[in-house]
């Protein structure tokens, strides 16, 4: 019996014109599942797949990080009457790739005393917690690099290891500065996971499964946003909220807050252990806009208005990525948003938030939610 | 209960004020003429300095390659920092008379903090401030100037 | 008060005190031991209530040196200069004033940093802006062939 | 039950100490914090000045007066144009000269047009110091046309060496009067912008709402002078208690709190910025005619004495004692800087508080680091 890493859960639609895939990617993957299977032996057949599934992710992993740095540069240039980046390319488009080599070449600093192994293996944590939690995100239909019946929960459970990544960052560099920050990390990690993971049980609640695929589809009818009257709204705010913070960025950057530590845990680091850093922070983001994108706002789920079926059909004629990728920058915008117009948050005040506001807010909003899914309340 | 409503009111009002702070930068993000950016060395030819702003010192020549500087040395003595040094020769004048001329007025760029003592206190006024900003080099030595040019002369009816 | 109602005042108050009515404000110079008494008392006596210390200035007069303090009441809102000197250049000693205005205490960190004016009873008198290996430069007497030159 | 010894590490042994500077992004200068810790507490600051002390005050002793204006202007250089005046003032004073009015007049617009760029400026450092980056783009970006004016009339942007003994070194620009009214105009359509995005944040609230408590008598005890000192409720306004230039004719209001903390030191920067637009709307179209500047003599001799002027910079009170022998050089000159006296009470205010609360306190003293180590 192989893994069925490629599109779990499809019904086989082999007969449909070229141009559809864009709606449904599952017929692709099965086909070359099919493909690779009649080639070679089942063995090698998976690891092929597992090759071009490792690489395709690396690929989108590099883009998505280097675009997103790019926007956030040029967004909060714009907020700022700036223009951003604007000499290398047209609207300075290669700024972040002329990073990315400046960044190459830099040569990696060795830290006196510090913990050397440690030291180095930090980054790569980092990097491997954000890499492992992309692979659960549903970018399209049947587009899914691993559908687990328990979706949720794994990436919850993978993006919170990236904190101890930050940990080791910031004990084995030998600065005061660095272990002050890892250790805000640490705290404000531990505290706002809660958050995060009652927010989307609330959803979970409403959709019944766990599984992303499962929960998207659940959304056909209408957006859980939409759904689950306030509770999923209140829910969704507190997800950006705890979500922001789980990132280390915008008002909760206290990790690596720079007018206070200098540059927080990633204060010694240098060259391209610096970059993974800054790439995983990126990544982290676009990894919680998906869930957010996925879990409240129909992931690659087109918007539809009860019953005018001229417009659901205008709706459902852009393609399920097109949806997938406008929600989560949508979120992505919203975190932007956030961090460049609030000034940063103390550590106590941090905490207080989550323990005091954020926390006995959920606790209700989950018991409603749970209220409202058992009166049938909810459309 | 008047806690809850309290506690209720607090958070409303938090996210009040925030959101009053997000319409600010928002408005801006949506509003690209308000950008404030110079794009510096591409807009070097149209780019007009005030006409008072102190570049660099310099000493006007006009056309005839004549300058205003008697060599007095008042700039020399008014400068805080030892910016100016002036290098006087004795010439004879067409009249068989002997005069005293300057033969370097000489100006350190690197140490002029642009007090304008001398351009103000020249009795001459031999002397003015450039538009010119662009003062890198990579050479120190080069921000040794001569203001008088080769070969210049002291104007005709100035003493 | 105004400046001779001040003038009588420190007199009933202090040992023998110099005062000369300068064009600005009032200026007494006294002996460096009864520094301390006059200026606690001209903080602490209700009818002067000289609690703000705007300017503590070392001085050095050639052949003395001197500490001058301006003092003004936020009460009243009269002034008077207060300066003392002594003529002990090699290890000047003078009561500190810490204790009567809290900012004296950084201004007699610099005041010891620049001329070498050393305070009694100071919580803290380390050099302020320069290290050890420097003389004490707002000395007349300084020399310094390096740093300063003179055309 | 037998009692077992509880081992913990006593307090002495749990601090550590942490160097914020002199190269931190907080310190806005070369300023290095010795702090010591506990956890995130701080529990002292020992600060260490120095590092670009440049000898201003013995630098004087060999100059002329005309000559020492131009090393005010690196004291505090965010308010340059005031350190210039104080020096002329006091050198003025000493000569015993009349000044035309006209020169008071643009003095005064100038002083007070340096002082809005200059809360400008901290505004800008003060949301930065808090994580609001935006906000410094936002305090830039209005302070750059306070420099525009500068610089079309003064030939400067910063470092302004606009006044000289006896009067200004040029007359105003023709587009002067048009400039400053324009600013004042777009000024006062953003300054709302600042409190939204700052002033009303709840974020905010929390970071500076009784932190870094300074009581009045603490105040006047450690010479805090300046907005830092008004918000604790110490009347220090060089302004109003002795009017120099054109200030005895001009209607402000000192701006007083009694709070002392962060945020009454933030708001009173933002009412002086209101304060300082109305002196200049009610001086900006009274400018009368007459000279620039007063024909002094080539080498200016003060007469034998003391002589202390004081001056309210954006900082503070300073004072420019000068010691003359009447020679043309100073026998002694001491600047009494604000930032100073205000840095001393950083370690009596700021300890008991957390890093984060430092740097927010450190930002609402506003300190300039060459003013301090002069």
């Amino acid at each position: 019996m192989l893994p069925d890493i490629v599109a779990l859960n499809t019904s086989p639609s082999l007969s449909v014109p070229w141009w559809k895939v864009v709606y449904d990617f599952s017929s692709l993957t099965e086909s070359i599942d099919k493909g690779l299977h009649n080639a070679m032996s089942p063995f090698w057949s998976t690891v092929t797949e597992l090759l071009i599934i490792g690489v395709l992710i690396l690929l989108f992993y590099a883009l998505v990080g280097l675009f997103l740095v790019y926007a956030e540069r040029k967004v909060c240039a714009f907020m700022q009457n700036r223009l951003g980046p604007n000499r290398v390319g047209p609207f300075g488009i290669f700024q972040t790739i002329a990073d990315l080599f400046k960044l190459l070449f830099k040569e990696l600093v060795p830290i006196k005393n510090a913990d050397g192994f440690l030291f180095n293996l930090a980054p790569f944590i980092v990097i491997i917690a954000s890499f492992m939690a992309i692979a659960a995100i549903p970018f399209a239909k049947g587009l899914h690099a691993i559908d687990l019946n328990i979706g949720v929960l794994y990436v919850i459970a993978v993006s919170a290891m990236g904190v101890i990544g930050v940990l080791l960052a910031g004990w084995s560099s030998n600065n005061k500065y660095s272990l002050i920050g890892a250790m805000r990390s640490g705290a404000q990690i531990v505290s706002y996971e809660l958050s995060v993971g009652l927010s989307i049980i609330t959803i979970v609640i409403l959709a019944g499964s766990m599984q992303l695929s499962e929960i998207v589809e659940a959304q056909r009818a209408g957006w859980f946003i939409f759904k689950g009257h306030i509770p999923a709204f209140i829910a969704f705010i507190i997800f950006l909220i705890s979500s922001t913070a789980e990132t280390n960025r915008g008002p909760f950057d206290l990790a690596e807050a720079e007018s206070e530590l200098t540059a927080g845990y990633h204060t010694e680091y240098s060259g391209i252990k610096f970059a993974f850093f800054f790439l995983a922070e990126y990544i982290n983001m676009f990894i919680v806009a998906s869930i957010a994108a996925t879990v409240f706002l129909g992931g690659w789920m087109p918007f539809h208005v009860g019953h005018w079926d001229g417009f659901n059909h205008v709706m459902d004629f852009i393609p399920p990525f097109v949806w997938y990728i406008g929600k989560t920058f949508f979120v992505i915008f919203l975190m932007m948003w956030f961090k460049w117009t609030f000034p940063r948050l103390r550590i106590d005040q941090l905490l207080t938030l989550e323990w005091k506001y954020l926390l006995p807010i959920n606790l209700v909003n989950v018991l409603i939610m749970a209220f409202i899914v058992l009166m049938g309340w909810h459309f | 209960m008047r806690s809850i409503i309290n506690y209720l009111k607090e958070i409303i009002f938090g996210v009040w004020s925030l959101l009053k702070g997000m319409k600010v930068t928002g408005s801006y993000f949506f509003r690209p003429g308000t950008i404030v950016t110079q794009k510096y060395p591409s807009n070097r030819k149209d780019l007009v300095m005030f006409d008072r702003f102190k570049g660099e010192v310099v000493m006007p020549h006009n056309e005839k390659n004549e300058h205003k500087c008697t060599g007095c040395g008042i700039c020399e003595i008014n400068c805080p920092n030892g910016t100016i040094e002036i290098i006087s020769k004795t010439i004879v004048t067409e009249d068989g008379k002997k005069k005293r001329a300057i033969d370097k007025h000489i100006y350190r760029l690197g140490m002029c903090t642009f007090c304008a003592l001398c351009v103000k206190t020249c009795p001459s006024n031999a002397l003015a401030f450039s538009q010119k900003f662009e003062h890198a080099v990579f050479n120190r030595a080069h921000l040794i100037k001569t203001l008088n040019k080769p070969g210049s002369q002291l104007m005709k009816g100035v003493e | 008060m105004d400046k001779t109602q001040l003038g009588d005042f420190i007199r009933s108050i202090a040992q023998n005190p110099e005062i000369k009515e300068g064009k600005q404000y009032l200026e007494v110079t006294v002996h460096p031991s009864g520094l301390y008494q006059l200026a606690r008392q001209l903080k602490e006596k209700e009818e002067a209530q000289f609690d703000f210390l705007f300017c503590l200035s070392g001085i050095d007069y050639g052949a003395d040196l001197g500490v001058i303090y301006h003092l003004r009441s936020t009460v009243y809102d009269h002034t008077v200069v207060l300066k003392t000197r002594t003529s002990d250049r090699q290890n000047p000693l003078l009561d500190s004033v810490t204790d009567i205005w809290q900012t004296a205490e950084f201004h007699e960190r610099e005041v010891y940093d620049l001329l070498g004016i050393k305070f009694k009873n100071h919580p803290d008198l380390r050099r302020l802006f320069l290290d050890n290996s420097w003389g004490f430069p707002l000395r007349k007497d300084y020399v310094d062939d390096v740093n300063i030159v003179t055309k | 039950m037998e009692e077992k010894e509880i081992i913990t590490t006593p307090d002495e042994l749990q601090e550590y100490f942490i160097n914020m500077g002199p190269q931190h992004p907080s310190t806005h200068g070369v300023l290095r914090l010795l702090v010591s810790l506990r956890g995130e507490m701080v529990k002292s600051i020992q600060p260490h000045v120095g590092y670009i002390h440049s000898g201003i005050e013995k630098m004087c002793e060999s100059l002329t007066y005309p000559q020492i204006i131009h090393l005010t202007d690196r004291m505090d250089y965010i308010s340059a144009h005031i350190n210039n005046e104080a020096v002329c003032l006091n050198v003025e004073k000493a000569l015993e000269i009349d000044i035309p009015e006209r020169i008071k007049v643009i003095r005064t617009i100038m002083s007070e047009l340096t002082r809005i760029q200059s809360h400008q400026l901290w505004w800008a450092c003060f949301g930065m110091d808090l994580g609001g980056l935006t906000c410094f783009f936002y305090g830039l970006r209005d302070r750059e046309k306070i420099l525009d004016i500068f610089e079309e009339t003064c030939g400067g942007r910063m470092i302004v060496s606009y006044n000289c003994p006896g009067g200004l070194m040029y007359d105003i620009h023709p587009n002067f009067q048009k400039r400053v009214k324009d600013f004042i105009k777009y000024f006062r359509k953003i300054l709302p912008e600042y409190d939204q995005l700052l002033t009303g944040n709840v974020i905010f609230h929390e970071r500076t709402k009784g932190i870094g408590k300074l009581t009045r008598e603490d105040a006047i005890s450690f010479g805090v002078t300046g907005p830092t000192g008004r918000a604790s409720g110490f009347s220090c306004d060089v302004r109003k208690h002795e009017p120099y230039s054109a200030y005895d004719r001009v209607q402000f209001k000192e701006i007083l709190f009694t709070e002392g903390d962060t945020f009454s030191r933030y708001v009173a920067r933002i009412e002086e910025m209101w304060e300082s637009m109305n002196i200049i709307e009610q001086l900006i179209d009274n400018i009368p005619e007459g000279p620039f500047a007063v024909k002094m003599k080539p080498i200016i001799k003060l007469p034998e004495g003391e002589f202390y002027q004081r001056v309210e910079t954006a900082r503070g009170e300073l004072g420019v004692y000068i010691i003359s022998d009447g020679n043309k050089n100073p026998y002694r000159v001491k600047f009494r800087s604000p930032n100073f006296s205000n840095l001393s009470v950083l370690n009596h205010i700021a300890s008991g508080f957390k890093i984060a609360d430092l740097v927010a306190i450190g930002g609402s003293l506003d300190l300039i680091i060459p003013d301090i180590d002069r």
